[in-house]
């Protein structure tokens, strides 16, 4: 339903991927071949050369990117992952509450048993997430690899996904934002959250900020992987230990899971 | 009984007084949406755990009076009651321009208010969001095309029947829509209630009846047409049923509540400990906005005095206003449950109950969309022929 | 592949010669066209005192009345609603899509036409609903079917022609504007400066151009007109002050 | 008639006044890259609905290889404020601005998106593998056949 955009080559035929098509299409197959077309119509003979890697990068159906977070190897006093992020993203808190957070520290105590502990809580990735099932506009969507992202290109600002985010993982920006990272772009008016480093993943590098952060402070609390790739460090370690994912009542089928809380 | 005969509002200086004082209320809140655009939305009471705010209880009481404020117009066509018949072209006028008035005040609230285009461009059609754009502006045309039907010479009945039909039932389900924005938040321990919808109807009833006897029973006083009693306290008998009706509803939700040992966090939160969220619960919405207003009108002397109907009105909106407020604002500020069973603390208030002091901008802004609708409604009757010469009871015939 | 050459060219294409011609030619017609039917006009005589009544009894009244007939079209609204509703979308739009186009005008764009510039695109779509109600209604209304002549229905084709290609060229098929500018600003300062040869345009350039030329002699005078309508120009002053008409005047001597 | 005459003669004097100030084009600053092959007509037109197109690409099926890309126009575009470093879109200098506002075009992509050149040195924009010929003729092809 975009506004048409058919000049007479700035277009792309029909194979041009373009988000309302058919979900019952093999997406990939059809990415390729329609991002082909289109890079070649764009510019015949000139920018045949930058597609290759660009398929070969895209997000990837038979992906499922997750994260796996040990409250037992997370120190409280330990903020590493919420620092990295907010290096690579360009967001700061500064104690505001219209300050955004993409990633928090949180401290548990059970009220029976006092038992403290703490862990590091971010959007979660749902399989089903109420973020994009509200969102008017279509801007809040889960990409192939299971990644859900604000598109701020189509973003309104009307706050209804972090209405129904049970997590909280989303922030609205409310002033005007300058010095944005390349890779992150941020604007007020608009609302974002975790991306899980898209950039980096579509770069091929298969980790985050957060997860590197804590592999160099030695605490190891974050495993990143490929949930659907059996032989991935994440699924062998959700294969052999307990875990859960929050709020599991909702059924939202989290690409973050947790241990030892 | 004379033939109902529908006039223009004449030009009176009170007539441009009051649109000259609505003028400036809009103005200001033109003024205001600029200078947050300019900001962000920093310069309001809202931050990331209190995302929707004032203007967002303005917008949604707004819109749900709008679709109440259709009740007399339906209850003539629809139901056939002859004597509501008279008004109908007013009730209809009304709910759309409650309407716009609310539409307004959501969408200048909007991050991106200069988006619009895009929000009529790119549908997403799980989101009951985008639904509710759809039933808004279908509400919007199918009220205008059963005015055209009430105020064109030559149509016949049945079309203006069908008309009226195809409002009511639009009605019912843009209603249905709007309550379903919150019925449907799994999230929030305080929505995720299928009750949400009918509950938001029978809101509807309420405050949409008052908006409409207190805006007739202005309009007639300020233009020096008559009003008959009798006409007047069968309304305000309806208004009391709606109460009566909505606090049913009201009761009916929390004793669900109270019955889930899930829900005792957010019930005791908004009845008990909640501060100003069980002030407004018990003080406005309860006794202002239902017990009072309903002893008023059901008493069988005190309801018919046109000064008490008009306060028992004033009250029923005020107590609306209160239950959407505790609703909106009430519901964000309890914390949401991540981890049940753990006292939770973070930077992000997690586990904790977050506060909001709506700010001046956000009032005037609200103010304007209230504004914005009562000065359709007077426009409306200035240059269309809404509001009978008469609506004395030997007119409308409203003993039959 | 768009249409506008890639490398600069040397001398100018013979359509932008055509066009800037075209340009002069029409803009040369309008003024002195329209001009002398207003000499016409503002000559004519009004024997008689025949103001619309209720009408305002002194002349700040009747600048009063008359505001209100060109900002408002008071007596279209008085007489036909639906009328009024099309042609003041039409009308209303217009304005706004005309201040819009300021901005091809002046190097430097004056601050408040940037405020009105993006209201332009919303503006477009209530021309075209208002033109659309209009035709609708030459089409459909029995009486009004009857009384239409060709020029009326060309009238309203050739406005839904121009809105129509500019529509196309903001959302569909785009035109290279810093090009268009340079070839009116450069009209202005008698250069003829390279014009895109981008068919969608040339068809909005052209449209706009015989618009220009049958305007003072087509049925879009009652623009100039309306300040010459003496039921609507005249004080309601007969008892105050008797009525002669300066020929009339000498004829008395 | 005279008067009519008097104005066409003022009016010519004033254009012609007029026609000796400067260009009636806005001075549109260098850029340091290889000229764009379709040529700068080509981008005047399209460089919209080009963005559109790949901003879609990026941002929903992750390919961020594309051919406009808003970062790689900021440096190839890059223009110079008097420290010698890149001026933002604050600046009337910007590259984008000199045309937008010469045409009254209010840019909507820096409220988001940086308006100078990303820090080179860093890998976050110039992450460009350079896949041989072959092989993408291959994925072409291959593309195709599906």
């Amino acid at each position: 339903m975009n506004i048409p955009k058919s000049s007479p080559t700035g277009g792309c035929g029909g194979g041009c991927p373009t988000k309302e098509k058919g979900a019952d299409l093999h997406r990939r197959d059809f990415l390729k071949s329609g991002a082909a077309m289109a890079t070649v119509t764009l510019a015949p003979g000139v920018t045949l050369m930058s597609m290759g890697s660009g398929v070969a990068a895209a997000a990837n159906p038979d992906t499922r990117w997750g994260l796996l977070i040990d409250a037992a190897k997370c120190p409280s006093d330990c903020s590493a992952c919420v620092t990295a992020c907010s290096d690579e993203h360009g967001w700061e808190n500064n104690g505001e509450p219209t300050d955004p957070q993409w990633i928090r520290k949180v401290t548990l105590k059970n009220r029976d048993t006092g038992f403290e502990n703490s862990l590091p809580v971010m959007c979660q990735h749902c399989a089903n997430p109420p973020c994009v099932d509200v969102c008017p506009t279509g801007a809040s969507f889960k990409r192939e690899d299971g990644i859900v992202l604000v598109d701020r290109h189509t973003c309104i600002g009307c706050r209804y996904c972090m209405m129904a985010c049970p997590f909280k993982a989303r922030s609205f920006v409310h002033e005007p934002v300058t010095g944005q990272k390349v890779t992150t772009p941020r604007g007020n008016g608009t609302v974002e959250g975790c991306n899980m480093c898209v950039h980096k993943l579509d770069r091929g590098e298969g980790t985050t900020a957060c997860v590197e952060a804590c592999k160099i402070t030695g605490n190891n609390a974050m495993i990143f992987g490929d949930l659907n790739d059996a032989e991935s460090d994440i699924s062998k370690a959700l294969a052999n230990y307990p875990s859960i994912e929050l709020r599991a009542d909702l059924k939202l089928n989290l690409g973050v899971r947790y241990q030892n809380i | 009984m004379e033939r109902i005969i529908y006039r223009e509002l004449k030009s009176t200086p009170q007539i441009w007084g009051f649109l000259a004082l609505l003028g400036v209320f809009i103005a200001a809140a033109g003024a205001v949406v600029l200078y947050i655009e300019h900001h962000g939305h920093i310069v309001t009471g809202m931050d990331n755990q209190i995302v929707w705010g004032l203007p967002h209880v303005f917008a949604i009481f707004l819109i749900v009076a709008a679709s109440g404020a259709l009740n007399v117009a339906s209850i003539g066509s629809v139901f056939g009651k002859v004597a509501y018949k008279p008004m109908a072209r007013l009730s209809a006028l009304l709910a759309v321009a409650l309407l716009v008035g609310g539409l307004a005040v959501l969408v200048l609230d909007l991050g991106r208010p200069d988006r619009l285009i895009v929000a009529m461009t790119n549908f997403n059609f799980i989101s009951i969001f985008t639904w509710n754009i759809l039933l808004y502006t279908g509400f919007v045309a199918i009220v205008a095309v059963y005015m055209f039907t009430q105020m064109a010479r030559g149509v016949p009945t049945y079309a203006v029947k069908t008309a009226g039909l195809a409002a009511f039932l639009w009605r019912l389900i843009l209603t249905t829509g709007t309550g379903s924005i919150f019925g449907w938040l799994v999230a929030r321990q305080a929505y995720d209630a299928a009750i949400m919808a009918p509950l938001f109807i029978v809101l509807s009833f309420a405050i949409g009846m008052a908006s409409f006897l207190l805006v007739t029973m202005g309009i007639t006083h300020l233009t020096g047409r008559a009003f008959g009693a009798e006409l007047r306290t069968r309304l305000a008998r309806l208004l009391a049923i709606f109460i009566a009706a909505l606090m049913f509803f009201t009761t009916m939700q929390h004793l669900t509540n109270l019955y889930a040992a899930e829900h005792w966090g957010v019930e005791s939160f908004i009845l008990r400990d909640g501060g100003i969220y069980t002030t407004l619960f018990w003080g406005v919405q309860v006794l202002v906005g239902g017990v009072l207003p309903m002893g008023i009108l059901f008493h069988p002397t005190l309801g018919k005095e046109a000064g008490l109907v008009v306060l028992s009105s004033l009250l029923v909106i005020a107590g609306g206003f209160a239950q959407i407020y505790v609703l909106v604002i009430g519901g964000q500020a309890y914390p949401l449950e991540i981890f049940p069973g753990y006292e939770v603390s973070s930077s992000f208030a997690d586990g904790v109950i977050n506060s909001y002091t709506p700010s001046m901008l956000e009032l005037i802004l609200g103010l304007g969309g209230v504004a914005l609708a009562l000065a359709i409604t007077i426009i409306g009757m200035k240059f269309l022929r809404i509001l009978p010469n008469s609506l004395s009871d030997a007119n409308v015939g409203s003993k039959v | 592949m768009s249409s506008v050459p890639d490398s600069p060219k040397e001398g100018i294409d013979v359509t932008a010669v055509l066009y800037a011609f075209l340009f002069y030619l029409a803009t040369l017609l309008l003024v002195v066209g329209t001009g002398m039917k207003i000499r016409r006009y503002a000559k004519a005589p009004a024997p008689l005192k025949i103001p619309t009544m209720p009408a305002p009894r002194s002349q700040g009244g009747v600048y009063f009345r008359m505001f209100r007939e060109v900002v408002l079209f008071e007596s279209l609204f008085k007489s036909n609603k639906w009328i009024w509703l099309f042609g003041y979308l039409f009308h209303f739009g217009m304005l706004v899509v005309l201040l819009r186009h300021i901005r091809y005008f002046t190097f430097d764009v004056w601050w408040w036409v940037q405020i009105i510039q993006p209201f332009g695109v919303y503006a477009s779509f209530a021309m075209t609903i208002g033109l659309a109600g209009l035709l609708v209604r030459r089409i459909v209304v029995n009486r009004i079917r009857y009384i239409s002549s060709p020029s009326d229905y060309l009238m309203l084709i050739l406005l839904m022609g121009i809105t129509g290609s500019g529509m196309m060229m903001k959302f569909v098929n785009h035109t290279d504007i810093i090009m268009v500018k340079g070839f009116f600003l450069g009209l202005m300062r008698f250069q003829i400066n390279e014009l895109p040869m981008s068919p969608v345009l040339l068809v909005h350039l052209g449209s706009v151009v015989f618009l220009m030329i049958i305007f003072p002699i087509s049925k879009l005078l009652h623009g100039p007109g309306i300040f010459f309508s003496p039921t609507r120009n005249q004080i309601d002053n007969s008892r105050e002050k008797r009525h002669i008409v300066p020929w009339a005047k000498k004829l008395e001597e | 008639m005279k008067r009519l005459i008097i104005a066409t003669i003022v009016l010519f004097g004033l254009a012609v006044g007029m026609s000796q100030a400067g260009s009636v084009y806005p001075e549109i600053p260098m850029a340091s890259g290889e000229a764009h092959p379709e040529g700068n007509e080509y981008w005047r037109v399209n460089h919209m609905d080009l963005l559109r197109h790949d901003r879609d690409l990026t941002m929903r099926e992750g390919i961020r290889d594309t051919d406009a890309s808003i970062a790689e126009c900021v440096t190839c575009h890059a223009v110079n404020g008097l420290d010698a470093k890149p001026v933002t879109v604050k600046s009337e200098d910007h590259f984008c601005r000199v045309c937008h506002d010469y045409a009254a075009v209010k840019i909507d992509c820096f409220q988001c998106h940086n308006s100078i050149p990303p820090e080179l040195s860093g890998a976050s924009l110039m992450f460009k593998k350079q896949a041989n010929t072959l092989e993408v003729l291959m994925a072409y092809i291959e593309g195709l056949s599906r």
